[in-house]
């Protein structure tokens, strides 16, 4: 850029100009930065240093390098308007992280003054990024099913003032919520089973002004971005109409595990075992009717009732479902309470190995126990089904140590079996392989979205058909941009989570969308303007970067080049990492930015004793943990240089190869925990980190160099002693092993 | 602080934890004006406090790292600290809300340089290890702490520490003559997320916390397994500083008891499971953990999690409400009796240390502060109980654990949208 | 401080000849100095004790209390019912209890009771407390420290609050598992209380020292070892059935387990008397099986 | 009282349980246990109960009728309250435990020599007598429950004590013949016929 007019700045507050000769340094920015202005200041983040930048930005700078602490400090205070600022980090990672004495002045000073060369360089290949003009701005939300959750986040998008299509498969609004009798009290006293409400539900959606409602109609083909998305809603009778959406919610609910898969517990074998959703038609059935339940098989009066809980559930054998479904217990005692109110005097045990009632869950236990239901803490071994006739129900009574513990005489048995989730087709199970993780429903997954991703048609999943996000912190993380997934076919849940849940799910939509029409960027990078952009006349059509995106962001055009739907993007830099011909980059983040940053360190010869030693840290973790190494006083070795990237995933070979033959003597990689309990905010940004260094031997087998030149490290924030130690390790080695033949050609 | 500029139409979010900072980054990342108020000189909350989350027991900090940067980058968020909240006058889309700002005694020129602390001599219980370490009473709160400021404690005022401290500072930022100020915010809504305090142990007198040295609370076993704590992550006994290789946790300490909470506080199961990873990650085979309790309540995927825990040949479980500790006085060794009900075997079991689990308490007596709101018996904001724009979120609306707490949070944020919006859209 | 009266319930084992009399000449000396005025309830009978359940069932024990608390209401009127005896104190305020909240009950008591002389109808006007409870909540320590004359300097006790005057209903205030009353009572008397007694409210056995002997001495022995342990030199209690198990049966559990358990058991009333002024007898102690000769010395001594 | 147990009672029905509400003092609180045997545990006799409360709940809603109520356990209470004070579900369990004791002990059903049955017989036979315990008789009385010779044994075994008492004024030599009780012991006598005609009625025992 012609008009680049760079301004450097040496802060020499909090002992760094005790510590550091600064004006030194002020020098390395000018003859080596080639900065076109450059200051000190012995208290740079005050009104007066601040002062001092606003004018010389309003006198042309155009790029800020501050020569002061961690970017992760005064964030506030050094953000100008328009302006790509550098942080260089001479507080927490030069001078906090050596130590304070004069022998090591000399190498104190020197890493002070490669960051400074850094800083500037890459001042040089960064802009501040302006949105992508080609972002959508539609801000409609597209609701996928109309049970409890997704009328409940039609609802309150519509009461926000957002405007929402609702599309419902069946021919009702309703869902499994319109197939119970009451659902489970959510408000004080928690005591007695309440009416679902379902109706007044349904009537509401129906009558918003907001919300338009297709019945009897799915998604055919949704392809797009946030803000513009293109959504096919097909009726059952073909009729297809294309719709525009700024963002969806996918509530595709669950179906309740086949119970016929428990013959043991006489599913099947006698019409008086039902499962848990079989007993809410029966209650229904009898309300409508007016008369009292009665048994399915004979019509008789019913006196007994046993209620199996975790029936093909938590399962460790791997033939059933592994989880708990979460709600089950909190049914079963709402079906009990059915009884009981039927008539006082008809027994009703729950056979239970762990009663899961959770808050006050826990009122409503002893409401039921009030009631009259006994509650058995047991394992249920079978239920022996003759024929119509009456049941025994045989289990181990695991507190009277009764192993032949026997319910004769029963009624009814329920079963409480789980909740299996409606997601539609598990995009990591390659077509024609067999989905091996437990409580699938073995039919035919048929999709829900139909998306026309690059990387399959629906959201991925998590665990056992699950949605979920796998972050705590984030529970909305999603890896389809603009998509949230609500409700049972998230989690498994009850009425009152999913209400809460597909609410939370409607604010992130409502987000997407509103973000998405401002060109920004969502979670985790929320609000980064900057997107990728590729060189065309250079890219091979490799499809790497498609392959690997996280998000599934870049689909292929007509011509098999990669778009980019930046809309979807999250600003990783993993296709940058993957692309082999390097034609990927960000405005403020790039190939060129950061490897330019690796050129600019003074390498020493090779006698001088002085080893450098690059470090590639994940900026989310990795690099936190330096900071905090450094104020918590740990120190390591000053042969280190640190550049933080966005994530592992974003480091290009080509930064390892180019260290190493500009005489670096060794490189160091610290990113998250990969694998099943995987850390990377870009969820498979260090595992693809790590699967491409699997194969740098190669390459340093071709250059002749150790294996030891390159290290991958999993870190995590909290690593603040262990940071420090693994540096101080490598350093060690590097040693060990020798400098680099590589230096000074 | 007439710097804040509140209207009808910004959210106010009250408590600073997680859900509160959930609760302020998707408001604002949404397009809202959002004031973030939190008591303690920190945001950050309890769960800054915890060493790891389960099931995947990684970090707590990653997530806030995530947190405080949105929270950095945008400028609709406006911060305040040491910020307690007296009164919530007024309805939905109208309220005003009094708010007392305690001095910090330190302003924003601070650069968290750490001379202050450096050059005062006086020490305080340290409040983020739950008091089992002391600190200079010029002190940062904690490694993540933001505002990244430090905080003069009051009780250094007129002692000459208070002197050295503000000489020590080179940035005129050590300011002893603040005061406390009363202000007053405008907010068309309020998200309520104060989250929740421990059940006071020493209630719980058959267990003897307030007795024994080595009977401690599971959050305190957090600090102390924490490589951050007062014993730099060595899992050791208050009473003598041994190894506890052999640890005890008793489920249900307050929870789901009419004589202390009545309801169920959710998380104390699986903490206790995540707690007895921690022993075996400090001690391996020799480590012994015993978990005795009334119902493992580790609900749906967090099943896997219990199996986990089940298969480690080191962890023990007893299905019993232990009846009573006595202390064994010579080794300082804790005894649990009871009955373990599955068969009726009697226990006197001798253990190093023993960890309560205990129950969540919502943090405040919202009562008495806002009229506008309903709450459980158990004191938790009941949702939706009154047409308000007051919003419960997280804890302070629930027993929850971190995810619930944080979709909690983002469902209170629609809800207070909603109540914006409407302000909006009458305002024109 | 003006005179405090109170419808006094003695209870059978401290009437003269029984095994609680000592507790009794304690409790007139104590009550004599704090100008407590005790009025007895005329004819009261028997409370039914912690075992009458068995042959008594529910009803009849009941009205046996409210038999008591009628003649309390009809002629001792405004005053709270106060028993010395734990038993008597949580019988009586059981029925109290169960009858306040079980209105068949107590119309069932109430035709019961017509039965029995006196015209009596139990309508649940009085509280019923213990003298314990009159003392910390009524006068208070430092009213109770007022008429101390003398230290207990020098003698360490052990505080065995047992459980009939602490469960379930306890002192106010006061920890199920670590009632500190007694603790304070001693201190404000002159004496070092054992702090760290770990058995003081463990069980004697109550009324199952007398038909299952050996397990209620094993409990016992536990409570005499801990004091030992702990250097006392007495043990003090509040309640009649704690004071009879833990000093008669020490002889038998010293053949039993090989002990040389002599540890003397007083009232805190006894030691409140003497630290008042109060000559060993009138303190009752002349009714210790195991004597507590170090009180005796004091008691025998002049005031300050 | 012969109808009533011999009648079926089926196992894992409610019939027991419901006897229990019925007949039983604070019976209705049977079924609200949660199973979490902190009963059992702070019991000071538990090591010497065959079934702890809790278990007895358990047992209760299992139908174990005969179990139940021939169970020496209930004997075992000492009456000392741990279990009321700890129970997180505030079931008044000394309560149930004497209920069900009494209840056995009504039915016939109690164990014929369990001591604790056989003194607190005794002691309530010795109250209500003249509406006050007179110590030296119930003392004597239970010395000597399983004839002259064992009675002589035992008093012999006590006679420390008994010396004690005596010389130190807490139990009255004379008592057989000075104790004197209450003034209007018929009025008592009466009152209690009342009492107990009343609860057999309500708990359906034949007079």
């Amino acid at each position: 850029m012609a008009d680049m007019k760079i301004g450097a700045y040496v802060c020499q507050g909090c002992g760094l100009g005790e510590r550091l000769d600064t004006k030194a340094l002020a020098l390395v920015a000018q003859k080596d930065g080639k900065a076109h202005i450059v200051r000190e200041h012995e208290f740079l983040c005050n009104g007066q240093g601040l002062e001092m930048i606003q004018k010389d930005i309003a006198e042309g700078v155009n790029r800020v390098v501050i020569g002061a602490c961690s970017r992760r400090a005064k964030a506030e205070a050094f953000s100008f308007e328009n302006v790509a600022v550098s942080r260089v980090n001479l507080r927490e990672q030069v001078i906090w992280s050596q130590p304070a004495t004069e022998e090591a002045r000399e190498l104190t000073q020197e890493m002070a003054a490669d960051y400074m060369r850094m800083g500037c360089a890459e001042a040089k290949k960064v802009s501040a990024p302006i949105p992508n003009p080609e972002h959508g701005t539609d801000r409609r939300i597209l609701v996928v099913g109309g049970g409890v959750t997704g009328m409940t986040a039609a609802l309150e998008a519509a009461r926000a003032g957002y405007d929402v299509l609702l599309v419902e498969k069946t021919g009702a609004l309703g869902g499994f919520m319109a197939r119970l009798h009451k659902r489970v009290p959510y408000r004080e006293p928690f005591a007695d089973p309440q009416a679902t409400g379902v109706e007044g539900l349904a009537a509401a959606v129906m009558k918003d002004p907001h919300i338009t409602v297709f019945l009897s109609s799915t998604t055919t083909r949704t392809s797009g971005a946030p803000g513009r998305f293109s959504v096919d809603i097909t009726t059952e009778s073909g009729q297809t109409r294309t719709e525009n959406v700024g963002a969806i919610v996918m509530a595709s609910g669950f179906t309740p595990y086949d119970a016929g898969k428990l013959p043991e517990f006489g599913y099947g074998k006698s019409p008086n075992v039902v499962d848990q959703a079989g007993l809410e038609a029966l209650a229904r059935d009898a309300a409508v009717k007016g008369e009292p339940m009665r048994r399915p098989s004979d019509g008789q009066e019913i006196k007994s009732v046993v209620f199996v809980q975790c029936a093909g559930q938590r399962d460790a054998t791997g033939t059933h479902l592994k989880y708990c479904s979460g709600h089950c217990c909190n049914t079963s005692i709402k079906q009990a309470m059915y009884f009981k109110e039927q008539n006082p005097d008809i027994d009703t045990a729950i056979i239970y190995t762990d009663l899961r009632t959770p808050g006050n869950g826990e009122d409503f236990y002893r409401s039921a126990q009030r009631k009259g239901v006994i509650f058995t803490k047991g394992k249920v071994a079978s239920v022996e089904a003759g024929g119509s006739g009456p049941l025994s129900v045989h289990f181990h009574d695991l507190i009277l140590d009764d192993k032949a513990a026997t319910m004769k005489d029963v009624d009814l048995v329920v079963l409480a079996t789980g909740q299996v989730p409606n997601s539609g087709v598990n995009i990591d199970v390659p077509v024609g392989a067999e989905d091996i993780d437990a409580g699938k429903p073995a039919e035919q997954a048929v999709s829900v979205l139909n998306l026309t991703y690059r990387q399959g048609p629906d959201v991925p999943q998590l665990r056992y058909g699950f949605t979920d996000s796998h972050f705590i912190c984030f529970p909305y993380e999603t890896r389809r941009t603009g998509i949230y997934t609500a409700g049972p076919v998230r989690r498994p849940m009850d009425i009152a989570q999913a209400v809460e849940d597909a609410t939370g799910a409607a604010l992130k939509a409502i987000q997407s969308a509103e973000n998405a029409s401002l060109g920004r960027a969502a979670h985790p990078r929320s609000g980064d303007l900057s997107y990728p952009s590729f060189r065309r006349e250079g890219c091979t059509q490799c499809k790497r970067c498609t392959v690997e995106c996280p998000f599934g962001a870049i689909d292929e055009d007509e011509q098999r080049y990669p778009q980019f739907n930046e809309g979807r993007c999250r600003r990783c830099g993993t296709c940058m990492g993957a692309c082999p011909v390097r034609v990927i980059s960000f405005e403020n983040y790039s190939v060129d930015s950061v490897g330019s940053q690796i050129k600019a360190v003074d390498v020493p010869d090779e006698f001088s004793e002085k080893p450098r030693i690059l470090l590639l840290a994940c900026e989310n973790d990795a690099y936190p943990a330096l900071d905090m190494a450094g104020v918590s006083g740990h120190t390591s070795s000053a042969f280190i240089r640190t550049i933080p990237v966005r994530c592992l995933g974003s480091v290009n070979m080509i930064w390892i190869t180019d260290a190493l033959n500009s005489g670096y003597d060794g490189v160091m990689l610290m990113g998250c925990r990969h694998g099943d309990e995987y850390q990377c905010h870009f969820v498979k940004g260090s595992e693809l980190a790590n699967y491409r260094m699997s194969k740098i031997d190669d390459t340093l087998k071709n250059l002749n160099l150790e294996k030891d030149r390159v290290r991958v490290l999993e870190v995590a924030i909290a690593d603040i002693g262990r940071v420090p130690e693994l540096i101080n390790d490598y350093a060690a080695k590097i040693k060990e092993i020798g400098m680099s033949p590589f230096k000074g050609f | 602080m007439a710097d804040v500029v509140a209207t009808q139409e910004t959210i106010v979010v009250v408590g600073g934890g997680i859900s509160g900072m959930t609760a302020a980054v998707e408001a604002a990342e949404t397009g809202k004006n959002v004031i973030l108020l939190e008591r303690t000189p920190s945001l950050g909350g309890r769960v800054n406090q915890l060493y790891k989350y389960f099931p995947k027991l990684c970090h707590p900090t990653c997530g806030m790292e995530i947190n405080l940067r949105r929270l950095r980058a945008n400028k609709r968020i406006k911060v305040l600290t040491l910020a307690e909240v007296s009164k919530v006058e007024g309805r939905a889309g109208d309220y005003k809300l009094s708010v007392t700002l305690h001095p910090r005694y330190v302003n924003d020129n601070c650069t968290a340089c750490g001379a202050c602390g450096e050059a005062v001599s006086a020490e305080i219980p340290n409040p983020f290890n739950y008091g089992m370490s002391r600190m200079k009473a010029a002190y940062l709160p904690s490694l993540m702490a933001y505002p990244q400021r430090y905080v003069i404690d009051p009780s250094l005022l007129g002692t000459p520490d208070a002197t050295k401290a503000r000489e020590a500072c080179k940035y005129g930022a050590v300011d002893l003559d603040m005061k406390a100020e009363t202000i007053t915010l405008s907010a068309g809504a309020v998200i309520w997320a104060t989250g929740w305090r421990p059940y006071d142990a020493a209630k719980i007198q058959p267990y003897g916390y307030d007795r024994f040295d080595n009977v401690i609370t599971s959050v305190e076993f957090e600090r102390l397994s924490d490589p951050r704590g007062p014993t730099g992550g060595r899992i050791v006994r208050p009473s003598d500083g041994k190894e506890a290789k052999n640890v005890a946790f008793i489920q249900c300490a307050g929870s789901r008891d009419r004589n202390h909470l009545k309801h169920c506080s959710r998380i104390c199961c699986m903490a206790s499971l995540k707690q007895t990873t921690y022993v075996r990650e400090r001690f391996g085979d020799e480590g012994q953990s015993t978990v005795y309790y009334i119902d493992i309540r580790a609900i749906d995927r967090f099943e896997d999690f219990y199996q986990k825990v089940q298969a480690d040949s080191t962890v023990r479980f007893v299905k019993s409400k232990v009846a009573n500790i006595t202390e064994d006085e010579s080794t300082g060794d804790v005894i649990l009796h009871g009955v373990d009900t599955e068969g009726y075997h009697r226990y006197d079991n001798r253990h190093d240390l023993c960890v309560l689990a205990v129950g969540m308490e919502p943090n405040v007596d919202i009562k008495s502060i806002a009229g506008d709101v309903a709450v459980d018996a158990s004191g938790f904001i009941q949702m939706g109980a009154t047409d308000g724009g007051l919003f419960g979120a997280g804890c302070a609306a629930n027993a929850l654990d971190v995810n619930r707490s944080v979709q909690s949070a983002t469902a209170s944020v629609l809800r207070a949208v909603q109540v914006v919006n409407r302000v909006a859209k009458a305002e024109g | 401080m003006a005179r405090k009266e109170y419808s006094f319930y003695p209870g059978c084992s401290s009437e003269r000849l029984t095994s609680a009399s000592n507790y009794m000449v304690s409790v007139e000396a104590m009550c004599k100095k704090l100008d407590v005025q005790l009025n007895e309830i005329p004819d009261w009978n028997c409370c039914g004790a912690s075992i009458g359940y068995a042959e008594g069932g529910e009803l009849p024990r009941h009205v046996m209390n409210a038999r008591n608390l009628a003649i309390s209401e009809q002629v001792n009127k405004g005053q709270d019912v106060v028993a010395t005896c734990a038993a008597c104190w949580l019988g009586a305020k059981e029925t109290k209890d169960r009858l306040a909240e079980d209105k068949g009950l107590l119309a069932e008591t109430n035709e019961a009771l017509r039965e029995a002389g006196m015209n009596l109808q139990y309508k649940g006007e009085q509280e019923v407390r213990h003298m314990v409870e009159v003392l910390i909540e009524d006068l208070g320590y430092d009213e109770l420290k007022k008429p101390v004359v003398k230290s207990l300097e020098g003698i360490k006790f052990a505080g065995y609050v047992g459980c009939q005057t602490n469960r379930p209903f306890g002192i106010a205030g006061e920890s199920f598992e670590n009632p500190k009353y007694l603790d304070k009572l001693v201190e404000m008397v002159g004496g070092e209380p054992v702090e760290k007694y770990d058995q003081k409210v463990t069980c004697c056995g109550g009324a199952l020292a007398f038909s299952e002997p050996e397990k209620s001495q094993a409990q016992i022995k536990k409570i005499i070892e801990s004091a030992y342990d702990h250097g006392a030199d007495m043990i003090v209690t509040p309640c009649p059935v704690c004071q009879m198990n833990v000093e008669v049966y020490q002889g038998q559990i010293n053949k039993r387990y090989g002990t040389k358990f002599n540890i003397p058991v007083a009232y805190y009333s006894q030691l409140m008397a003497v630290a008042y002024g109060a000559s060993a007898k009138e303190a009752g102690l002349n009714g210790q099986i195991i004597r507590a000769p170090r009180l005796e010395e004091i008691a025998a001594k002049a005031a300050r | 009282m012969g109808d009533i147990n011999t009648a079926m009672t089926e196992q894992y029905r409610n019939n027991f349980l419901k006897e229990v509400e019925a007949n039983v003092e604070e019976g209705q609180w049977v079924k609200m246990c949660m199973q979490c045997g902190v009963c059992s545990g702070s019991c000071p006799l538990g090591p010497a109960w065959e079934h702890p409360p809790q278990e007895i709940f358990m047992m209760i809603r299992a139908g174990r009728r005969d179990e139940v109520l021939k169970s020496e356990s209930m004997w075992m209470c000492t009456s000392c309250y741990n279990c009321i004070v700890r129970c997180p579900r505030e079931l008044p369990i000394t309560h149930i435990m004497h209920g069900l004791a009494n209840y056995a002990h009504r039915l016939g059903l109690a164990p014929k020599m369990n001591p604790t049955r056989r003194f607190a017989k005794m002691f309530w036979n010795n109250l209500t007598k003249s509406g006050r315990v007179n110590e030296i008789e119930l003392s004597v009385g239970l010395y000597f429950m399983d004839g002259f010779k064992t009675g002589i044994a035992r008093a012999w075994a006590m006679k420390d004590i008994g010396i004690g008492m005596l010389k130190t004024g807490r139990l009255n030599p004379f008592g057989f013949v000075t104790h004197k009780g209450c003034k209007d012991k018929k009025g008592i006598h009466k009152m209690l016929k009342k009492a107990r005609e009343i609860e057999d009625r309500r708990k359906g025992f034949a007079a």
